[in-house]
C-alpha cells in the first residue's frame, strides 16, 4: 500500500506579541515597537487629559485645587516622560512618513539617529523649561 | 498607463495618518508653546484658561487640534487592532467603534470648550 | 587551521510530539565551518534523524533559512566562529507551520508569492558596457530573490497577522512593476493597494536587514507606496 | 492498464526527471528522499546548462547527450535559464594549440560554435584577461540547480506522483531475489513503514552503491567530489570556460549576483565525507583569475564540495579520467528482479537519464508507454509547493 497522507502540519499560528519581540532585532524594529508604545501611551494621556479638563466645567475651585496638585514636584517626572513620548513619536513619525513614500529609505538609520539627537536636545530644553518656568 | 483603478481606503488612510501626524507636530508644537510658555507663567488658574479661550482664534485652533489628534489616535489604534488579523466582522466592529469613540471625544471636547466660555 | 569545540543547541520537534525541545551537540569547527556544515556533521556522526532543508550550499537556492542565535540567516553562509558565541542556538523560521526540527512548511509562502507572477529571469543590470553576443536577445540573469522566507520570519507584522501579503511577495510585485516582462503590473498594484498589502507595513525594515540577496523588500514596499501615493495625488488633481 | 507502482530512491535531479517521465506514462510513482529534495549532489553544482563543449574532445558520448538535452531543456523549461551563451577562451599559446582539436570535436558532436577574435571577445566580456588570444562561443547557459529539478517534481506531482522528502530508506524489502518495496523511516514523525512497489529504482547518485548493496548487488559508482567557490558580483554574463583539456578551476559561471568558479576533482569512498580543502579554494581563485583577473580580489560568498556520481571501477585517482555519461543497470542481469539503478550523468542530461530508465521500467513491466518528456512543457517551480 502506498502511504499518501500529507504531513500533518501545524497551522501557522498567530503571534500577537511579535512586534514586541525586539531582542536580537535591528534598529528599525526597536523604532517601530517604541513608536507604538509611545503612541499607546499618548492615547491614554489624551483620554486622561480630556478627563482632567472636565474639572474646568466644575468651576474655579475644583480646577485650582487640581492645578495646585499638578504643580507638585512629584508630577515633574511624569511631565518629562510625556514630553519624551511626544518628541519620540513625533520625530520618528517624520521618518516613517518620509521613508513611507520612498524618501531616504536607504538612509533610514542615519535619519533615525539624527532625529533622535534632535529629540534629545528638545527634551533637555523642555525639561529645563519645566523646571525654570 | 491605465490609472482607472479607484485605489483603496487603506492607502488613503495611511496618507491621512501621515499628513495628520505632520499637522499635529505643528498644532501640538503651538499648543504646548502657547499653553506653557507664551502665556506668562503658563495657563494655570481658572481665570487664565477662561481669558485664554475668550480669543476666538484660540478656540478654533484648539478645536482643530482636538479633531486632528483624535483622528490620528483613532487611526493608530485601528492599525494596532488590524495588525492582530481580525476577521471581517471584527474589522467592521473596530471601524465603527473607533469612529463612534472619536466622534464622542471630539463632541465632548467642543461641549467642554463652550461650557467654559460660558 | 585553528579548531574549536562549539555547543549547538538545536530545536527538535517531530510530528506527534506534545512539545518541542532542544538537543545539544558538541561539534568541532574550524574557521571555514558554516552552520550548515555543522548540522550535516551532526546528522552524519551524532543523530541521523535531524531534519533540515538545504541544497545549493552557496546562498542561491534559499532552502537553508533558519534562526541562528535568534536571527534569520542562511545556514550555508553563516560562519560559526564569526558568530562569536561558544553556544550556538539553531531554530526553525517563525511565522510558518512547523514540519519537524528545523523544517518549516513553505507552501503558504509560495501560495502568496506565486501570485506576484514574477518571471525567474530578469535583464542583467551588470556589465552594461558589454555587448550582447550574437544570437542572444539580451543579457539575462536569474532574479535576486531566493524565496528563502527569512523576511517573513523576521517581519513583526507577518508575525501578528498571517494574512499580510508580506515582504517577499511585495518585493516581487515591485520587480514586476519595474520590469513587467509580459505580466500585468496594474492588476498587481490593485492587489497590493489594500489593507493586507503594502499599507500594512510599519517600516521596521527587518526584512531588508535579514535578506541574504540584496532584494531590499522594505525599500520595495516603500517604493510601491510612493508609486501609489503619487497616483492618488495625481488623481486628486485630475491627472489620469 | 494495470496500476503499477514504482518507488524511486533519491530526490535529486534524476529522481525528479524520472518521476515526471513515469507519471506521464501513467505509472504511479513515489519518490523517497533522505533529506530535502535536491539536497545531495543536485543542488550543489555550479548551475551550468552544458553545451557539451567541455567534453567534445575526450568524452564525446557525454558531449552529444549534453547538446541534445540542452536544446530540449530550452523548450520544456522556458524561463528557467540565463541564456547568455558561453565562451571558451584561449589565454596561452598552449590553449591555442588545443583549438583545432576542440573545434573538430564540437563539429562531430553537433555543438554549434562561433570563433571570435580577441577584440570581439573583449567587447562581449570586458573583464576577460586582456591576454586572451581568441574565444569560441557555444550555447552554454546558467540554470538554477534546484529550481530546474523542482519543475520536474512539480509537474510529476500534478500528474499524481507522491514526493516524500525526509524519508530515508532503511532497507529493501525482498521476496527471495525480488525487490518488492522499501522499508523507510519518516524523519518528520520518527515512524518506520513499508512501501510496496512493482519496481524500485535506485537513483541515489553517489549513494547508489550503498542502496544497491541492500539488494546484494554492486554498481560501479565512484563518488568524486569537487570544490566550488562562489564570489560576490557578476564579472561576466556569458559562461567563461578555459579552452583546454578539462582541469581544475576552468569555468566561471555567472548566476544571480554571484560568480561560481569550479571545480577540482578527487575521489572518496563515503559521499557524506565531503571536505573543502583550503588549497582547492586557493586554486579556484588562482585559476579563475587566469581567465578573469578581477576574480583574484573578489569577495568570497561560499566554498563547498559536491560529490559527482561517476561510473567507474574503484581505483580511479582524480575522477577526471571517468566519463560523464550515464548508465542504467537492470539488476535482473545479476539475478535480482524488480530493481533498477540509474547513475552517472549530469544535471543537464537528467531528462535523458530518466527516459532511458523509464524505458527499462516499462519494458520490465511489460507495458507499452512511450516517452513524452521531450515535448511536455514543465510547470513553474513554485507549483511544487502549491
Amino acid at each position: 500500500m502506498v502511504e499518501t497522507t500529507q504531513l500533518n502540519v501545524r497551522r501557522r499560528q498567530r503571534r500577537p506579541g511579535a512586534w514586541l519581540h525586539v531582542r536580537r532585532r535591528h534598529v528599525g524594529s526597536w523604532a517601530f515597537a517604541l513608536n507604538r508604545l509611545a503612541g499607546l501611551g499618548l492615547v491614554l494621556y489624551l483620554i486622561l487629559h480630556l478627563f482632567v479638563l472636565s474639572l474646568l466645567a466644575k468651576g474655579p475651585a475644583t480646577w485650582n485645587d487640581f492645578v495646585a496638585l499638578a504643580k507638585s514636584p512629584l508630577i515633574l517626572p511624569l511631565d518629562i516622560i510625556l514630553l519624551a513620548g511626544i518628541l519620540y513619536h513625533g520625530l520618528n513619525g517624520i521618518r516613517v512618513a518620509l521613508i513611507g513614500v520612498g524618501i531616504g529609505v536607504r538612509q533610514h538609520k542615519a535619519l533615525f539617529w539624527t532625529l533622535m539627537l534632535i529629540a534629545a536636545v528638545l527634551l533637555l530644553l523642555g525639561t529645563w523649561g519645566f523646571i525654570t518656568v | 498607463m491605465n490609472t482607472k483603478r479607484t485605489g483603496s481606503w487603506a492607502g488613503t488612510l495611511w496618507i491621512l495618518q501621515a499628513l495628520s501626524g505632520l499637522l499635529l507636530i505643528l498644532l501640538l508644537g503651538t499648543h504646548m508653546i502657547v499653553n506653557h510658555f507664551v502665556v506668562e507663567g503658563g495657563l494655570r488658574t481658572y481665570e487664565d484658561v477662561v481669558s485664554y479661550l475668550s480669543n476666538p482664534i484660540v478656540v478654533v485652533w484648539e478645536i482643530l487640534f482636538l479633531i486632528v489628534v483624535t483622528f490620528h489616535a483613532a487611526l493608530g489604534v485601528r492599525s494596532i487592532l488590524f495588525d492582530l488579523g481580525p476577521k471581517k466582522t471584527a474589522r467592521t466592529v473596530i471601524n465603527w467603534g473607533i469612529t463612534v469613540l472619536g466622534l464622542l471625544a471630539v463632541g465632548y471636547g467642543v461641549w467642554l470648550t463652550f461650557q467654559i466660555i460660558g | 587551521m585553528a579548531e574549536k569545540i562549539i555547543q549547538f543547541k538545536v530545536f527538535r520537534y517531530k510530528q506527534g510530539d506534545p512539545e518541542p525541545h532542544y538537543d545539544t551537540f558538541m561539534v568541532t569547527v574550524n574557521e571555514r565551518t558554516t552552520v550548515l556544515d555543522a548540522l550535516e556533521t551532526i546528522r552524519r556522526d551524532q543523530d541521523g534523524t535531524l531534519t533540515f532543508r538545504h541544497s545549493c550550499h552557496h546562498a542561491s537556492c534559499g532552502t537553508c533559512g533558519m534562526r541562528v542565535n535568534g536571527r534569520e540567516v542562511l545556514a550555508c553562509v553563516t560562519n560559526v566562529m564569526e558568530l562569536g558565541t561558544s553556544e550556538v542556538t539553531v531554530e526553525p523560521l517563525q511565522n510558518a507551520p512547523l514540519i519537524s526540527d528545523l523544517v518549516v512548511d513553505m507552501s503558504g509562502f509560495y501560495e502568496t508569492y506565486s501570485q506576484a507572477h514574477m518571471p525567474l529571469i530578469r535583464e542583467s543590470e551588470y556589465l552594461t558596457e558589454s555587448e550582447v553576443a550574437e544570437g542572444v536577445p539580451f543579457h539575462m540573469r536569474l532574479e535576486s530573490c531566493l524565496e528563502c522566507g527569512l523576511c517573513l520570519s523576521a517581519c513583526p507584522v507577518v508575525g501578528t497577522d498571517p494574512d499580510y501579503i508580506g515582504p517577499a511577495t511585495l518585493a516581487a510585485v515591485w520587480r514586476v512593476v519595474q520590469e513587467p516582462r509580459g505580466e500585468d503590473p496594474e492588476a498587481l498594484l490593485a492587489w497590493i493597494d489594500s489593507e493586507q498589502g503594502c499599507w500594512r507595513c510599519h517600516a521596521a525594515m527587518e526584512c531588508t536587514e535579514v535578506c541574504p540577496s540584496n532584494v531590499d523588500p522594505g525599500g520595495a514596499i516603500m517604493a510601491l507606496r510612493g508609486e501609489l501615493t503619487r497616483r492618488k495625488i495625481g488623481r486628486l488633481f485630475g491627472k489620469a | 492498464m494495470a496500476n503499477y507502482h514504482v518507488v524511486i530512491i533519491g530526490g535529486g535531479g534524476t529522481g525528479a526527471a524520472l518521476a515526471h517521465d513515469l507519471a506521464l506514462r501513467g505509472i504511479r510513482v513515489t519518490v523517497v528522499e533522505r533529506g530535502e529534495v535536491t539536497s545531495g549532489t543536485t543542488g550543489r553544482h555550479h548551475g551550468l546548462l552544458h553545451s557539451g563543449a567541455r567534453y567534445a574532445v575526450k568524452d564525446q558520448e557525454s558531449a552529444k547527450e549534453c547538446i541534445q538535452e540542452n536544446m530540449i531543456l530550452r523548450k520544456i523549461a522556458p524561463g528557467s535559464f540565463e541564456l547568455n551563451d558561453g565562451l571558451f577562451v584561449a589565454i596561452t599559446e598552449e590553449d591555442l594549440a588545443y583549438y583545432d582539436e576542440f573545434m573538430e570535436g564540437c563539429a562531430v558532436c553537433g555543438i554549434p560554435t562561433r570563433t571570435l577574435t580577441r577584440e570581439e571577445a573583449l567587447r562581449l566580456e570586458p573583464n576577460l584577461n586582456p591576454e586572451v588570444k581568441l574565444a569560441v562561443q557555444v550555447p552554454d547557459g546558467t540554470m538554477d540547480a534546484m529550481r530546474l529539478p523542482l519543475r520536474f517534481f512539480a509537474t510529476a506531482k500534478h500528474n499524481g506522483a507522491v514526493i516524500k522528502p525526509f524519508t530515508e530508506v532503511i532497507s529493501l524489502n525482498m521476496e527471495g531475489k525480488t525487490v518488492t518495496g522499501v522499508h523507510v523511516r519518516d524523519h518528520t514523525t520518527g515512524k518506520e513503514y513499508d512501501i510496496g512497489a512493482d519496481i524500485v529504482v535506485n537513483a541515489a547518485g553517489p549513494w547508489a552503491e550503498k542502496i544497491a548493496r541492500m539488494a546484494g548487488v554492486d554498481v560501479p559508482v565512484q563518488p568524486s567530489p569537487g570544490v566550488l567557490v562562489a564570489v560576490w558580483g557578476r564579472y561576466n554574463n556569458m559562461v567563461i570556460n578555459r579552452l583546454h583539456r578539462s582541469g581544475d578551476g576552468d569555468i566561471i559561471v555567472p548566476q544571480r549576483e554571484l560568480s561560481i568558479i569550479g571545480t577540482s576533482s578527487w575521489v572518496v569512498d563515503d559521499p557524506d565525507q565531503l571536505e573543502v580543502p583550503e588549497e582547492h579554494i586557493r586554486l579556484m581563485y588562482e585559476k579563475g583569475a587566469e581567465m578573469i583577473p578581477a576574480i583574484k580580489h573578489a569577495k568570497m560568498r561560499a566554498a563547498w564540495s559536491a560529490a559527482r556520481p561517476l561510473i567507474g571501477s574503484r581505483g580511479a585517482t582524480t575522477g577526471r579520467e571517468l566519463s560523464r555519461t550515464f548508465k542504467c543497470f537492470d539488476h535482473a542481469d545479476e539475478g535480482v528482479e524488480g530493481f533498477v539503478t540509474i547513475t552517472g550523468g549530469k544535471a543537464t542530461t537528467a531528462r535523458a537519464m530518466a527516459e532511458t530508465t523509464a524505458d527499462v521500467v516499462v519494458r520490465k513491466l511489460g507495458i507499452d508507454a512511450p516517452c513524452r518528456t521531450r515535448e511536455v512543457v514543465l510547470l513553474p517551480h513554485t507549483a511544487y509547493y502549491t
